[in-house]
């Protein structure tokens, strides 16, 4: 029998928490850098993408590191985004990211097998105020590819 | 369409069980303000004794709730006049709506040779924010006149109307869809699509405070960009205003108020903004009065307002011949109930409607004596005053006939 | 004077019986809005449902009930700061009040060489309206520095403040007489004498929404020329503020606000405007609401609000040391209770603000997590968030405890 | 027993609104012409003041005429003073406009006899709203009296 606060708080999350994955400040060579900042909460992300271009067609997500402020929810589910987008064409990850949003506005599961362990975060999207948090992460990737694809290095975002 | 049971609607109000004076409270003053239903009491109590907090920011349960109840109402306002509710903003009162649209639109985006054209028929709520304004912006102000005589007595000169937005320098127009004093029906889609015609970028704001409250509201059909009006005459509580509109032309406004809520970063050197509506609601809103706001909301959909209306003109068919019947009674405005609402004023020969005011009041019967905040309009009229019985869903046909008997009571005191 | 009984005191609060997720409810998020007496609510009722009417126009029994009813509260408020009631006018909000300064003082009476004063600590209502009207009028706004460490932290750097205002260059001085995320008193006669002599012509205003709910105020003792403050932090409802100031500066100030009630006579080619409080209460203005705020001024004055200060010290005797016990637990701001409020943000080591409040929710304690309406304050704490309870006159001692339980319930979720 | 709209409408006021005394647009010769306006309510009051200086240094009220548009309180009112007022002393007429200001605000009846039909008012002071009326004709008297001091002969004031 699980609480609401399980479903917040589901060990997956907690343990992305308190052992983040690809969480680092540098991240060296990479090719776009973004900041994004959700003002109304005080968290802030820091996201570095290295991009990978030996299919030029195709280019994928060679490496992605994380770092910020904030509370469990923002940084657990930006490691676990790191998780599931390493080594996935640009194209791929961004629709990946879309599956997530969707999943978070409670307008069904989709990619389930792709986004690993966040798919945990489905219980976030009962508690309104701490889906921005959620997606935090997951805003912080998509903006950094389109960042690379307007051929920018360095893009900082404030959501209202 | 149901039509409405007054019996059973003024079972709703608690304050129609008054007394004053020793006789039975009769209220013909809702243009002024309306009477409250138990239900909209009873939504903010039950909001004060459940679930008050601050909205927006909090992570508690009651913070939570309280959000929940004050967005719910935004949706419920945002239906119930066909609104985007990102465009439905919460303002303190009909009068902050049209402030907000002076400083942060008409100042904005209108100039030197830009016409902000009005009625002389407005309230001051929409006369004087323009009028603060001006000096700075630079616009001219030009007014339609309205016919003083005849047959379209107290209905805009459209012959004045179609002449000024032939300079095509039209660039805002503002209108009431109906007078607070004459009752007057404005034809605002039609007026709003020659205004448009004449100069594609006019932005069109339409005064609802008396049309909302007693008439089904279509904002797209209104082919309005800006719609303002009142909680407190729409059975709703007092605090709380709306102004709704297109949420692209609130994106390109700068903010009004600042303060919390409509921010979205500040450091001590600027601030960054919220995004609509929330760029518009400094501080802490008028939370109570929203949940109040909606609980009034459903109250008339519940009636239906096809039916609200059907009622008024209903009690128009009743009460302009009745008054006209009397002597020395002069009705102001138009004569057909299609044409008009339930806002009446008139004119007593040889009284002063302060005195009638005063006397009725003895009588039980509480009208308005004065300018109504239309002044412009009421020395139109030939006067600096006139008295003005306004009625609403919980008023009767008995209550028409307490109003001449009232009148006819006030004419005897004055000549015996 | 006498000491307050809690238990008493939380029979009058409806809403204290609540349960949150199956405990009961630990309300400790005073600062952002207080909880509301019974009395309140009954007063508002009460006038809705026997004397609800539109104000100071109308010649009828209603309006002339509701009339009396409005400036009755205006009169308490007034005596309730010691302030003139001509200086009492009634806004939507504090936020509003700073607004209508900003807009109609700050614009006008401060230019190029004058230097807007302000403090590091203030809530985002006393720093974005300066900052909008800044950019066209043209003053400096400077900022007294927060001591951020130390034994003082918290407080205003007062040498920095003595060097700003030694230019004789500070026209306008705003200060909040409490923070409402570190609690910190401020000595403001002191710091507003200080600012007078060094520029006689000054003005000197003051953020009370913290101070006014929580200490004894008299407005001539701050030697402030306005305090802005609000309603529903006092036990009064929403969508009600206060701009209290000398009467001599509101009549030279030209109006914000335009519409009805604030004007003395409109033609179509301009205005004249009412005497103050009214040139400044444009439309109808929150009637219900200003009951309500008088009904919680009279319930503060019966508790007296000695009373009310002195129980606030004791909990804070109780809760600064209890929050210092807990390992990990860091208290921001002064450490004396007599030089602080009962707003009280800490840090737990490890552990982000939303979460805490998200885990103590879940044990019935709401308390608020974030920045408070105060990023800069908050970010010189060293983060983008705090975590803070605050208290009032119906917190008890047993929710001290309930808060330090819930800390810690808090850390063993994250640590398990 | 007297109802308090028996108060108000106190037969002499009635009689002073049915009959007015010295109601008049034009004074030939006149030496102040005053325009009065209580917008709040719409009553519009003109008033011409002939002074008599036959003693300079005691000029007195000549003759004073009224007409307007307002209420029967205010049009009364202003018919009692005119007849309270013509042939006092200038300072007289002043001083008893005074007295009949704090009759109306309810402090106190001081020269009943001079106010003459003015003591009728007394009642409207339990009217809050209507007070302004019955003082508009002594505010425009006073006006004009100042106004003629301060060697003019045309004043309008807006009572706010
Ligand atoms: C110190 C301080 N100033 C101003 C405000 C603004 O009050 P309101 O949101 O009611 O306008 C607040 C409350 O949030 C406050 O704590
Ligand atoms: C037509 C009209 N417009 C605007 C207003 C102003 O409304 P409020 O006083 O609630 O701001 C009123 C009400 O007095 C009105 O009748």
């Amino acid at each position: 029998m699980s609480s609401p606060l399980d479903d917040l708080y589901q060990e997956i999350i907690l343990d992305h928490y308190r052992k983040p994955r690809h969480r680092a400040g540098e991240l060296e060579p990479h090719d776009v850098h973004v900041h994004h900042a959700n003002p109304l909460c005080g968290d802030e992300l820091d996201l570095r993408l290295r991009v990978d271009s030996t299919d030029p067609a195709a280019p994928r997500v060679g490496a992605v590191v994380y770092d910020g402020d904030g509370c469990s929810i923002s940084m657990a589910s930006a490691s676990a985004m790191t998780e599931a987008v390493t080594g996935r064409e640009l194209a791929d990850a961004d629709d990946l990211g879309e599956a997530f949003r969707l999943m978070m506005h409670g307008e069904g599961l989709k990619r389930e097998d792709d986004l690993l362990d966040g798919v945990a975060f489905q219980g976030v999207a009962k508690f309104p105020v701490r889906v921005k948090c959620a997606l935090l992460g997951w805003m912080a990737l998509k903006d950094a590819i389109g960042t690379y694809r307007d051929g920018n290095q360095e893009h900082r975002v404030t959501h209202e | 369409m149901d039509a409405l049971d007054v019996e059973t609607v003024r079972k709703d109000f608690p304050i129609l069980e008054r007394q004053v004076h020793g006789r039975p409270l009769v209220y013909l003053d809702s243009a002024a303000t309306s009477q409250k239903p138990q239900a909209v009491l009873d939504a903010m109590d039950r909001y004060y004794e459940q679930s008050n907090a601050n909205v927006h920011r909090g992570v508690h349960a009651l913070a939570e709730e309280a959000t929940e109840a004050y967005e719910n109402a935004r949706g419920k306002v945002a239906r119930f006049i066909r609104a985007d509710p990102r465009g439905v903003v919460f303002t303190k009162n009909a009068t902050e709506a049209f402030n907000v649209l002076a400083y942060s639109l008409a100042a904005n985006r209108l100039g030197d040779g830009d016409i902000l054209l009005s009625t002389q028929m407005e309230h001051h709520a929409n006369l004087v924010p323009w009028q603060l304004v001006q000096p700075r912006a630079g616009f001219e102000i030009r007014y339609i006149p309205v016919i003083a005589l005849g047959p379209d007595a107290g209905t805009l000169d459209l012959d004045a109307f179609d002449e000024i937005v032939a300079t095509g320098r039209v660039k805002l127009f503002t209108v009431t869809a109906m007078s607070n004093v004459v009752g007057t029906i404005n034809p605002v889609a039609d007026l709003a699509a020659r205004v448009r015609a004449a100069n594609s970028e006019a932005v069109v704001v339409v005064d609802g405070a008396q049309s909302v409250p007693h008439l089904p509201t279509d904002l797209l059909a209104l082919e309005a960009d800006f719609l303002c009006f009142s909680g407190h005459k729409m059975l709703g509580p007092t605090g709380i205003g709306v102004l709704a509109g297109k949420p692209e032309l609130l994106d390109d406004m700068p903010p009004f108020l600042g303060g919390g809520e409509m921010i979205a970063n500040v450091t001590l050197e600027g601030t960054t903004f919220n995004e609509v509506p929330y760029k518009f609601e400094a501080g802490t809103p008028p939370i109570a009065e929203a949940v109040g706001l909606g609980a009034a909301v459903d109250y008339l959909s519940a009636l239906g307002m096809e039916s609200v209306r059907a009622h008024e003109v209903a009690l128009l068919e009743h009460v302009l011949p009745a008054l006209n019947s009397v002597e020395g009674v002069t009705v102001h405005g138009p004569t057909d109930p299609s044409g008009r609402g339930a806002a009446v004023s008139f004119a007593v020969e040889g009284l002063h409607p302060h005195d009638i005011g005063t006397i009725m009041d003895r009588e039980g019967v509480a009208v308005r004596a004065g300018h109504h905040c239309a002044k412009p309009l009421v020395r139109l009229l030939g006067s600096a005053a006139t008295t003005r019985a306004s009625f609403y869903v919980y008023n009767s046909v008995d209550e028409v006939q307490a109003l001449i008997d009232a009148i006819e009571a006030t004419k005897r005191f004055f000549v015996r």
